[in-house]
């Protein structure tokens, strides 16, 4: 599938059918991936799949300026899907290399069984529905359900639905629904003082860094409300308040372009549990307007649009 | 550099007393984990299981001298006037339990800032109020490069005291007077014995080959400078940065910081707060922005490390903790950078 | 500090300038009695109002905010208020979930004719915020990273 | 002929805490355009007005409580201290909220920093001050405390333009030095209107025209960085060397004394090494980071 992906990716630069390939190449730590973003067809001799490959690439859509090939598992590809809805990417612009996505595995939570960081490790192999872990010569095999990704758990398209050339075949994903949302359903289960409080315990973590905005795809706009100064809605100082107002208005400008990737939980430098909100926010888009992000590159955006009878109970 | 003949030591398991017993005359702070995030925080006066995990903090200790925010002062409005007023210092003797070489490198290089031209009295205040117990490193990440910084894992050089692991014991060793007078203030400290002293230089020797990332810092400042006006080389290594602040604001040496006011009813702060050059709007004026694109940012974050602040301050600003490489959410590696930058043309 | 039985809810409503702020006018000039609580916005459009509005508004303490539009189908600018709706919708239900009382986000459709609606929504809101307490909600100071030690 | 030594700071020190504004009172408001308004300010208390000391091209860091801090340079001479004034375009936050003030509301003033124009250095010099817009505000300090001392000087051209002009800044000094037979005054407009009987054409363009004498001479430039950029090789083909142009420089800044990281040319940071420099320290990084 790697060669294959290869050859397409050269194949596109060949025939100067794009201007750049993104995909996923080596990083340069153990078990990690990096971007590769390049227009030289020697380079995608570098392209790889494996079960590490987080980033979500449709993040370099709006800034890359030409035509692009890009690599997108499920929930990448309803991303670019998202951006197409939004005319922040045109369909013709993008070749989309689709690849049926088995789940990603999260190496936190695989330091975590281990007890080892992820420079101790020697091998994470995925075997079928088992995960195999070498560590000083040490083997230990897991259900693959402990170490997938929360969210890759929850998986609800693990093939792209829009793609030009998909790079095997469909797959189906290996959910455990409850895994997926225990955090969340933890929380309904408080009442709302507590639960306000794991927030703002949480959210005093933040150091404003915005690595979640800024490896979400659906974060394009090219001026971020944070950064207004007239007026000024918020602090630009990591006060659990003003973090708090961030998250939530963040969490607000993405809903219905959300796609559940994961991305804004993984990366963020101080595990704030941000996928807890992403998803619930996804999760309301879904209740009540029977809306999912990415589906259907035809559909308008959930925020231009509306019914004539929805979500009225609220209102007096 | 050591005092190698009059070195001391405490069994792991005494670990516990020896920070209870500085407790009574500092607030320690320790490793310490929030979520799973670790950082440098007050030690609750039982907990040592950080022995077990402890490699390094995500949160650089700088943080504690260079918060993520502070208030600088408060200011008071009364009919049209101002009234000013500075935060109170409590005056509590800090010290830092643990900190590894090249974050206590990291405060020198952060000291030269500081102390350069004005006086910064918020960090300065902050800095000659704590003591430093460095910890050599056994078990180096992949990611740590300070080897090619002229350091070690077990640099003692900006620490007062430093506490080297050679098994069930650490050995300790004053470096500075500070650090000397503790170590003599200490009750139930063993005189270490020679074997132990051995031990230790065996320890280091080999700590010091357990890093293997290696960067070339020879003629890096004008490699640099000469690479400079090379755009295209920048746009293709600026690439896949998605220009947050996670390398930036938990490097242990940089320290640019964004100033805010608030002001409510009458009642105003002013707030210092961590900054990242990586942010396109810390440059921007009202009707340009110098660096408005990625690339320039890209740009300004290795060369100020390696070329701009060397040339004011005579040494490089990076002490190769890797926490950049380990915590980039698309693995920017800047050793890969420094290593690739293209030759003279 | 105040007695807990003297406080009065501080509630602020965005009020549309076709409908509702015209309904709060006339409640007004009819002279009928609706508790004194609410600081009014005008806004061109209940679609005007931004979810950020109705946060910093619980920032700044107003314990409960009333975003207040014309019925369904009579928008002045056709789709606005059914815009409004879903971010309302949405901006409530997360806050929900984050932890606030839903009674301190609060919707209402009041058309120009509907004085006495008007007041009638004011009443109940000022009683149910009155039930749910004042917005204590950033009032907590944290300090995670002992920044407050300045040594 | 060439500047050598531009370090020239003075550094005025009241105890305690850096970060910490000094208050003080605006006295008069001179409107010079719909968007530029020059403020005249004193501090409040009296000893610091006595004691207060600052050299031509410094600025100082300004607060509008609870909005926030701004540089600015001092645009009033050093040798005429009743008071001291500086110019504001309103462009954001904080120049927006100084053009809200009115006379007497209380400001807040850290400085001066950064360093001055090498007086020493002038001396016996002729001198071309080339200036756009707003830029005139650092070079008009310069130029008042030239003409106070007018002996030690030569030859003094003033190139000054502006968009339009109705926005030609401070017409009162413009009138002055057009007045002043020592003086050598040229004003140009990029656009002229109905009324305008002068000059037409961009600062470097009419820079040329005039083409001032390079011996024994200095050329010292501000204005937005557009014209900055133009009028460096501008001065070059005239003959200047990289040693004989001076400028100052404008850059988003936040401590003024070094620290805070975001207006840095190179090496060199605007705030600690400048604002004013030659061009030969800057002409390697000008052109890409400016």
């Amino acid at each position: 599938m790697e060669q294959r992906l290869r050859d397409e990716a050269r194949a596109l630069l060949e025939q100067g059918k794009v201007d750049y390939i993104v995909g996923f190449e080596p990083g340069s730590l153990k078990f990690t991936i990096t971007p590769l973003i390049t227009r030289d067809k020697e380079e995608v001799e570098r392209l790889v799949i494996n079960p590490f490959m987080v980033n979500n690439l449709a993040n370099f859509l709006t800034e890359l300026k030409g035509r692009v090939g890009i690599v997108a598992k499920g929930c990448d590809s309803r991303s670019i899907v998202s951006l197409i809805q939004d005319n922040k990417v045109a369909r013709e612009d993008v070749v989309i290399l689709g690849i049926p996505c088995p789940g990603i595995i999260d190496l936190n939570k695989v330091e975590r069984l281990i007890s080892k960081d992820r420079d101790e490790l020697g091998d994470i192999i995925r075997e079928g529905d088992k995960v195999v872990i070498t560590a000083d010569g040490k083997r230990s095999e897991f259900p693959i359900t402990e170490v997938l990704y929360d969210n890759c758990l929850g998986c609800e398209l693990p093939t792209p639905q829009e793609y030009d050339i998909l790079l095997g075949e469909p797959t189906l994903p290996v959910t455990d629904n409850s895994t997926s949302q225990a955090k969340i359903e933890q929380l309904k289960g408080m009442s709302p003082q507590p639960r306000w409080e794991f927030w703002n315990n949480e959210l005093s973590r933040c150091i404003r860094c915005y690595a979640c905005r800024n490896v979400c795809p659906a974060c394009f706009c090219q001026r971020c409300f944070v950064e207004e100064t007239e007026p000024q809605w918020l602090m630009p100082v990591p006060r659990w308040q003003d973090n708090l107002m961030f998250q939530v208005i963040r969490n607000i400008h993405v809903a219905g372009r959300c796609t559940d990737c994961g991305e804004c939980e993984r990366a963020c430098p101080v595990n704030i549990p941000l996928r807890s909100l992403t998803k619930e926010m996804y999760d309301i888009v879904s209740e009540l307007f029977h809306f999912k992000a990415g589906m259907d590159k035809d559909a308008a955006p959930l925020m231009t649009h509306y019914e004539q009878e929805e979500a009225e109970d609220f209102i007096r | 550099m050591g005092l190698i003949n009059n070195s001391k030591k405490v069994n792991k398991k005494d670990i516990g007393k020896l920070l209870s017993q500085w407790s009574e005359e500092f607030a320690v702070l320790v490793p310490s984990k929030e979520n799973g995030v670790a950082m440098m925080a007050r030690w609750d006066g039982t907990d040592t299981s950080f022995l077990d995990w402890y490699r390094n903090t995500v949160i650089p200790p700088k943080a504690h001298f260079l918060p993520p925010m502070e208030e600088m002062f408060r200011f008071q409005k009364d009919k049209g006037s101002y009234q000013l007023e500075q935060p109170a210092s409590d005056g509590q003797k800090q010290l830092i339990f643990a900190i590894r070489p090249c974050d206590a490198n990291a405060l020198a290089i952060l000291d030269k800032v500081f102390e350069d031209a004005y006086e910064d009295p918020y960090y300065l205040s902050r800095r000659k109020n704590k003591l430093l117990v460095g910890l050599g490193c056994t078990h180096p990440y992949d990611s740590c490069f300070c080897t090619s910084l002229g350091s070690s894992p077990s640099d003692a050089a900006n620490v007062d005291l430093m506490l080297t692991d050679i098994g069930d014991e650490f050995l300790i060793e004053g470096v500075t007077d500070a650090g000397k007078q503790l170590i003599a203030q200490t009750s139930g400290l063993e005189e270490a014995t020679e074997a132990e002293d051995a031990r230790a230089k065996e320890v280091k020797e080999a700590s010091y080959h357990k890093v293997t990332r290696r960067i070339d810092t020879g003629d890096i400042g004008s490699k640099l400078l000469s690479c400079f006006e090379d755009e295209d080389y920048w746009e293709k290594v600026a690439a896949k940065c998605i220009s947050c602040g996670i390398c930036t604001l938990l490097c242990p040496t940089c320290y640019c910081f964004d100033i805010s006011d608030e002001l409510v009813k009458q009642q105003g702060t002013r707030f210092r707060c961590w900054d990242s050059c990586a942010f396109p709007i810390y440059t921007k004026m009202p009707m340009e922005n110098p660096r408005e694109e990625k690339w320039r940012r890209v740009r300004q974050k290795v060369c100020h490390k390696y070329e701009f602040y060397p040339m004011n301050f005579g040494i490089i600003a990076c002490t190769g903790c890797g926490r950049c490489i380990r915590l980039c959410p698309v693995n920017w590696d800047i050793t890969q950078t420094l290593n690739s930058l293209p030759a003279k043309t | 500090m105040k007695q807990e039985s003297e406080w009065e809810p501080r509630l602020l409503g965005f009020l549309c300038k076709w409908c509702s702020y015209a309904g709060a006018d006339l409640a007004g000039t009819s002279r009928r009695k609706y508790p004194a609580n609410i600081r009014i916005i005008k806004v061109p459009c209940s679609g005007r109002v931004d979810p950020l509005f109705i946060l910093k508004a619980l920032r700044l303490g107003f314990d409960g905010v009333l975003v207040s539009g014309c019925h369904p189908g009579e928008c002045h600018y056709q789709t606005g208020n059914y815009r409004a709706r879903r971010r309302i919708a949405l901006t409530k239900k997360f806050l929900e979930y984050m932890g606030v009382e839903p009674e301190r986000i609060q919707a209402s459709w009041v058309s120009a004719s509907e004085g006495g609606k008007f007041a009638e929504v004011v009443t109940e809101v000022t009683n149910e915020l009155k039930e749910v307490g004042p917005n204590r909600l950033f009032d907590e100071e944290r300090d995670i990273y002992g920044t407050k030690i300045t040594g | 002929m060439a500047i050598t030594d531009i370090s020239h700071r003075r550094r005025f020190l009241a105890q305690g805490n850096v970060y910490l504004p000094h208050i003080a009172v605006i006295e008069k408001i001179i409107e010079e355009t719909p968007g530029v308004r020059t403020l005249h300010f004193n501090f409040k208390d009296e000893k610091l007005r006595e004691e207060f000391a600052f050299e031509s091209g410094q600025f100082g860091e300004f607060s509008v409580f609870g909005i926030g801090e701004a540089p600015f340079c001092i645009s009033s001479s050093p040798t005429r201290r009743d008071h001291l004034e500086f110019t504001v375009q309103r462009a954001g936050k904080v120049t927006n909220a100084l053009h809200r003030l009115g006379v007497g509301a209380e400001i807040g003033f850290r400085g001066p920093y950064g360093n001055s124009f090498p007086l020493d250095q002038l001396q016996g010099k002729n001198l071309v001050f080339v200036g756009g817009g707003i830029g005139l505000a650092p070079l008009r300090s310069l130029i008042w405390n030239v003409i106070d001392n007018r002996e030690q000087y030569q030859n003094i051209d003033i190139i000054y333009g502006a968009r339009s002009p109705a926005d030609l800044c401070f017409g009162y000094d413009l009138d002055a030095w057009d007045r002043d037979k020592t003086v050598n005054m040229v004003i140009t407009v990029d656009r002229g209107d109905e009324g305008w009987t002068g000059r037409v054409g961009l600062v470097p363009h009419v820079l040329e025209q005039v083409a001032p004498a390079t011996d024994n001479a200095v050329a010292i430039v501000c204005g937005p960085p557009i014209m900055i950029r133009f009028t460096f090789p501008a001065l070059a083909k005239l003959g200047f060397t990289p040693e004989q142009m001076l400028t100052t420089l404008e850059k988003r800044m936040k401590c003024g004394i070094g620290k805070c990281g975001r207006c840095n040319i190179g090496n060199l940071y605007v705030c600690r090494d400048g604002p004013i420099f030659t061009y030969a320290q800057i002409k390697n990084f000008i052109s890409s980071e400016y």
